[in-house]
């Protein structure tokens, strides 16, 4: 395997600096390799916007200050990069798009002036109306250069997230993170939007870590996906071997409990219980008081341990498999 | 760190009240007659004070702890009848106009912001030179200038409980205007207003300072704290006393409720935080 | 089949709205004829904007119609006794979308179930008691929980605790606005499974509000599809999700994104955004994302006519099979 | 449509003016004896009458009100019954720079002051700086300013001698009185400002503001303080009618020549002509303010523009 783009290595994220605060992320490590998409896939509360952030070191106050581990970009450890290099990864490296397309644009600045206040850090621009105009091409925006004088409270939701993906995109970086970027859009804004990206992600030789709760986003973009639960990272591997060959007790269930459109069940299986909140974890296996498959053993703390060719998970008794 | 000046804020104003409500009866001094033979004592622990006067005296030789104790009465009634007209109004008015909506509250709102933000000192001096000064008049001119941010604050509170779905849920069941008014508006915006109440007890006592201060204000001989340090003022440079000590009493206590009420913003409704003294 | 308990007739609504250029009128529903009968579920689907959060509020007298009318057991809505109007607001009963909106936090559990048999029946205090109880288990609650606040509960349970609400006059017809969209997805499932064995078991009718096709899917028996305030398309669930007619419906099912890495590949790829309300296109509202228009889309708004199978779409193109 | 926002508003300040004058009016008439005022103890019979007359006291009250307009819309308030019977309007005018600059000089400090330590206040969220700049603000909004007056007076002007005492002059003179007069406001703007500075430093636009790599500095002062300083404006109407009360107080203490002393004055001696005027010229200037306001917020907030 090639060297990865960005290497996580035993993240920890704790709500402050004492090692008694709880913890929203554990353990986590992946690797992201270049041009590849990585889907991270989670409920609310386990952890995975978190995840996003630190990577850019964007994590709200009392986090930064509780984390530890690494996070590896090309060779270089971002928690250890000084103010100013941290400032030219950022948008220039590691770029990333946020939910909420309506909260993220600045209301009282418009278009042009948010999307030049990134070109403008590119040396290489000189007409910076005319990079503008053809950011907002890129992201096929109709008639750009009369839409830079706009401001965002004029746009629909579908044309601010792809305003917000310009800007995003406007320093051209190597990684993209996407945090829930369709969540609030209708779902056939949502689809065109998913194809843009995939077309932005070719031209420009991106890799993706694409943060959702939704499984059919995962299955229409990503190469590879990570399932995480109660702050640690359960399964990882490829798409199609998830999604066919889930082992994770967990992902299994989560998967089955999914509305399809091609079937209609009398029920739907589901999953008992709800995700614990960040200070009610349980100990060993954070699912195993919602698992089917529980034993005494889940008490105790499971490994993360290598099942087949980039499949792993956290599990003692995976499903499947032949196990 | 803050629940310690939550804590000592909480203190200071339990010692106002109860030394409002009881105080003067335990007083050595009467606080209206002075003795001739101690004018202008200083404090206690200057060169010529007496612990007598711990305080020292006044231009008419009245004991100025007994003044202050007395007028820490006359700020917490003037208070407690400026927060119950003006709040009762103000709530009504407010609840009324958000729950109507439409022209109704366009029209209210219009005239609520007027009397926020007009400088409503000029009718307090109006009505306390037509009248002249006193205590009846004084709690309606303070009231006329808070109801409104009563108003304000439930009208606001009352758009967004409004919105919620459970006001709709009970339309749903059939419950009438005023079960929905009482069961589900008022209970979810009566933390917001508690902190307003709460915030306001401090602009009460300082504009009530303020005015007995210009002399329009609680009428003399009765001991208020505004009252005092504007008789106090001509006699700064010779015994400063006098001005000082009920102008501390003033800051103390309305640094004490500016603190609680702060605690009780983030407390009840984070929301609001740092916008509700303006 | 039985006496329908709600239907509508011609139902429009229009809201007088301030435009870019002064005021302007706002067509939020037109003609919209639905019957919905007890123990049978309807689904409307459709996107933000699309009038369907307007129509769940005109059938529970939320709102008034501009034009058409709503009729309780044939009977219109306007015309109703006062005692016939206590019988609709029991038989006919809400769930939205938030259950932390729908819920009085200051309100015990208790007295939030009971207000609708508070409010529109004559049952004694000892009556209420015992019936809160019951629903209550009903949804999987133990009793004690009425004494509690709603802020001790999770976003799920809380979900619950409105459902229980919503059955406790045993109403007839339950109207479910996106019931599911702002819970967890380990949450889904069981609050699927919950309204589907409630209907079943007390045989009550539904209105399933939704934007998630395979939601619908699951839940509904029937579905009628709104595109910009007009139903586009109407038939049994099974149709709609296989072999829709209408574009449009062809579009929100490519959408639809199945969980499957393996089964992406759309028919219909959605394009376009969804055009303002304000300012919708003449003849078919749908016509400048739709890929088969010709000129009559442009000019002529299709009605709704059966293309053969008992169902019905509004599709100028339904007949041409070149398609 | 800023156009017909601006009409209303115009509207309503003129009902709002003309309510102002109803009031004034009104209380002026319901107090006392003009007359008997006017002409002191040992007046005759015959110049009361004479002087009822002068004044239009035998007319009808809506009579009286309508040539009370009209001569107030000539710049006629009558005399003040004071020493040197100055015209009325003549005399609030001549006290207006005072106020002016005074007001100006307040606010303008308290302003700048005022944003920068909320910004300061946000940014530190939590350290020691934070603290300090919370108890400023808690101080600022407790202390009565009379008495904050009178004390500055005391240990700055006569212990320390470093200002003068009282009066009107030259930029010592402002010093004092500008401080006692904003710092109430500069309290309020500065717990505005860090209230909403941390809301905006947690906002989605900010972390993206972040995530393109700007520096903090910019993301601070450009991105979040922008989105601070709508709330800021909302509040000066309020400020500004903070600042006329604070006047009324402030010019007392440091005997500063200004319309709030006049205000005072007048309204102690009962000079209803000097009462009329200055009440109408505050309600104007007050109108006013809250009009520049408006401007304000249509050039700070895009999303206003399209309001009708």
């Amino acid at each position: 395997m090639s060297v990865p783009l960005l290497s996580i290595r035993d993240l920890t994220v704790r709500v402050g600096p004492s090692q008694n605060a709880p913890v929203i992320i554990e353990d986590v490590s992946l690797d992201l390799q270049p041009g590849e998409t990585l889907g991270l896939v989670g409920e609310s509360g386990s952890g995975k916007s978190t995840l996003g952030m630190s990577i850019l070191r964007l994590a709200a106050p009392p986090l930064d200050k509780g984390t530890s581990g690494s996070i590896i970009y090309k060779g270089r450890d971002v928690r250890k990069l000084s103010n100013r290099n941290l400032h030219t990864l950022r948008g220039g490296e590691i770029s990333m798009i946020l939910q909420d397309p309506m909260a993220s644009l600045n209301p009282v600045f418009s278009i042009g002036a948010q999307l030049k206040e990134a070109l403008r850090r590119v040396p290489s621009h000189r007409d910076l109306d005319g990079a503008a105009a053809n950011a907002l091409a890129e992201v096929k925006i109709p008639s750009p250069r009369s839409r830079l004088k706009s401001y965002p409270h004029q746009m629909s939701g579908g044309m601010r997230q792809r305003i917000v993906s310009a800007i995003a995109l406007a320093q051209t970086p190597e990684l993209l993170i996407c945090d829930e970027p369709t969540t609030s859009l209708d779902v056939t804004i949502q689809y065109q939007f998913l194809e843009l990206l995939a077309e932005l992600q070719k031209a420009h030789h991106m890799a993706m870590l694409f943060i959702t709760h939704d499984f059919g986003v995962v299955a229409k973009t990503c190469d590879r996906v990570a399932i995480m639960y109660a702050g640690q990272i359960v399964e990882t591997g490829p798409v199609r071997e998830i999604f066919h060959n889930p082992r994770h007790w967990y992902t299994r269930a989560l998967l089955a409990s999914v509305p399809r459109t091609d079937e209609k069940p009398a029920r739907l299986p589901q999953i008992t219980g709800a995700p614990p909140s960040v200070t009610r974890r349980p100990s060993g296996c954070r699912f195993h008081p919602r698992c089917e498959a529980a034993s005494a053993l889940c008490s105790t703390e499971p490994k993360f341990e290598i099942v087949a060719e980039g499949h792993a998970l956290r599990c003692f008794h995976p499903a499947g498999g032949g196990a | 760190m803050r629940d310690l000046a939550f804590r000592v804020a909480v203190a200071l104003l339990v010692v106002f009240v109860v030394v409002a409500l009881i105080g003067p009866y335990f007083m050595e001094h009467d606080p209206l007659r002075g003795s001739l033979r101690a004018r202008l004592d200083p404090p206690a622990w200057l060169p010529g004070g007496t612990w007598d006067y711990p305080l020292g005296t006044d231009r008419l030789g009245r004991d100025i702890l007994s003044r202050i104790v007395s007028g820490a009465r006359i700020s917490l009634a003037v208070c407690a009848l400026v927060i119950a007209i003006a709040g009762t109004v103000g709530t009504v008015v407010g609840t009324f106009s958000g729950y109507m909506g439409g022209m109704t509250d366009r029209v209210i709102m219009r005239v609520v912001d007027l009397a926020l933000s007009f400088p409503v000192i000029l009718l307090a001096l109006l009505l306390g030179a037509i009248s002249g000064p006193s205590f009846a008049n004084i709690v309606i001119v303070i009231s006329l200038v808070l109801w409104s941010q009563y108003a304000r604050m439930a009208r606001g509170e009352t758009l967004r409980v409004k919105n919620e779905d459970y006001v709709d849920l009970a339309r749903t069941s059939g419950l009438g205007h005023a079960r929905i008014i009482s069961r589900h508006i008022l209970p979810n915006i009566a933390p917001s207003l508690i902190v307003v109440a709460t915030l306001q007890v401090g602009v009460v006592i300082v504009l009530e300072a303020s005015l007995s201060f210009l002399g329009v204000g609680v009428p003399p001989p009765n001991p208020s704290w505004g009252s005092m340090v504007s008789e106090g003022r001509s006699y700064v440079v010779t015994a400063w006393w006098v001005a000082m000590f009920p102008g501390l009493a003033i800051l103390f206590v309305v640094m004490a409720v500016n603190i609680v009420g702060d605690h009780l913003t983030d407390r009840l409704n984070p929301a609001l935080r740092g916008r509700g003294g303006a | 089949m039985s006496e329908p308990v709600l239907s509508t007739r011609g139902l429009g609504r229009v809201f007088r709205v301030r435009g870019h250029d002064g005021p302007a009128e706002l067509h939020a529903l037109s003609e919209i004829e639905i019957t919905c009968h007890p123990g049978r579920s309807l689904g409307v689907l459709g996107e933000s904007g699309c009038g369907k959060t307007t129509l769940n509020r005109i059938l529970l007298a939320l709102d008034k119609p501009t034009t058409g009318e709503v009729a309780f057991r044939g009977k219109a809505l306007g015309s109703l006794s006062r005692r016939e109007m206590r019988d609709y607001r029991r038989s006919v009963q809400p769930v939205f979308q938030n259950p932390f909106s729908s819920l009085n936090p200051r309100m015990r559990v208790k007295h939030i179930v009971a207000e609708p048999l508070v409010a529109a029946t004559g049952m004694s205090r000892a009556d209420i008691r015992a019936r809160v109880a019951e629903v209550l288990s009903a949804v999987g609650l133990p009793p004690e929980d009425g004494e509690r606040f709603p802020n001790q509960f999770s976003g799920g349970q809380r979900q619950r605790i409105a459902i229980a609400r919503a059955i406790s006059s045993s109403p007839q017809l339950l109207l479910l606005d996106e019931p599911v969209s702002s819970q967890d997805i380990s949450i889904r499932a069981q609050i699927l499974n919950l309204l589907k064995e409630l209907q079943e078991d007390f045989g009550i009718g539904s209105v399933f509000v939704s934007h998630d096709l395979a939601t619908v899917r699951f839940m509904c028996d029937e579905v009628i599809v709104i595109y910009l305030g007009r139903i586009v398309e109407h038939g049994p669930v099974g149709k709609i999700c296989e072999t829709p007619d209408h574009p449009y419906t062809r579009a929100l099912l490519a959408a639809a994104l199945p969980a499957d890495p393996d089964r992406q590949e759309a028919g219909i790829k959605p394009i376009g955004e969804i055009p303002s309300p304000l300012d919708p296109p003449a003849g078919c509202a749908y016509h400048p994302r739709c890929p088969f228009a010709r000129d009559i889309c442009k000019a002529e708004r299709p009605r709704l006519t059966d293309p053969g199978d008992g169902s019905q779409v509004a599709c100028h193109m339904t007949h041409a099979k070149d398609w | 449509m800023p156009a017909k926002l601006i009409l209303i508003r115009l509207v309503e300040a003129f009902f709002a003016l003309l309510l102002m004058s109803l009031v004034v009016f009104l209380l002026s008439r319901i107090t006392g004896d003009p007359v008997a005022l006017l002409l002191g103890d040992n007046a005759t019979e015959a110049d009361k009458v004479a002087m009822i007359r002068e004044l239009g006291l035998d007319q009808s009250l809506a009579a009286q009100y309508w040539h009370f307009l009209a001569n107030a819309l000539q710049g006629d308030f009558g005399r003040s019954v004071a020493a040197g019977r100055e015209p009325a309007l003549d005399l609030v005018l001549s006290r207006l720079p005072a106020s002016l600059s005074l007001a100006a000089v307040a606010l303008a400090s308290t302003m700048l002051v005022g944003i920068v330590l909320g910004v300061l206040a946000a940014v530190t969220h939590g350290t020691a700086a934070d603290v300090g700049i919370r108890l400023i603000a808690l101080i600022g909004q407790s202390v009565p300013s009379f008495w904050l007056g009178i004390v500055l007076i005391y240990l700055v002007a006569v212990q320390w001698g470093l200002l003068p005492t009282s009066g009107y002059g030259g930029p010592a003179h402002y010093v004092l009185p500008a401080a006692t007069l904003g710092l109430f406001t500069l309290a309020a703007i500065t717990r505005l400002v860090r209230a909403s500075m941390l809301d905006a430093l947690g906002s989605e636009y900010v972390k993206l503001a972040r995530i393109k790599g700007i520096s903090e500095a910019a993301v601070i002062w450009r991105h979040a303080l922008s989105n601070s300083l709508i709330p800021v404006v909302t509040f000066m109407g309020t400020f500004f009618a903070t600042m006329i009360t604070g006047a009324v107080v402030v010019e007392t203490v440091f005997a500063w020549p200004g319309i709030g002393r006049l205000a005072y004055e007048s309204i102690l001696s009962r000079d209803f002509p000097v009462i009329q005027a200055v009440v109408l010229v505050i309600t104007a200037l007050f109108i006013l303010a809250n009009l520049l306001v408006d401007f304000l917020y249509l050039a700070i907030d895009p999303r206003m523009r399209e309001k009708g």
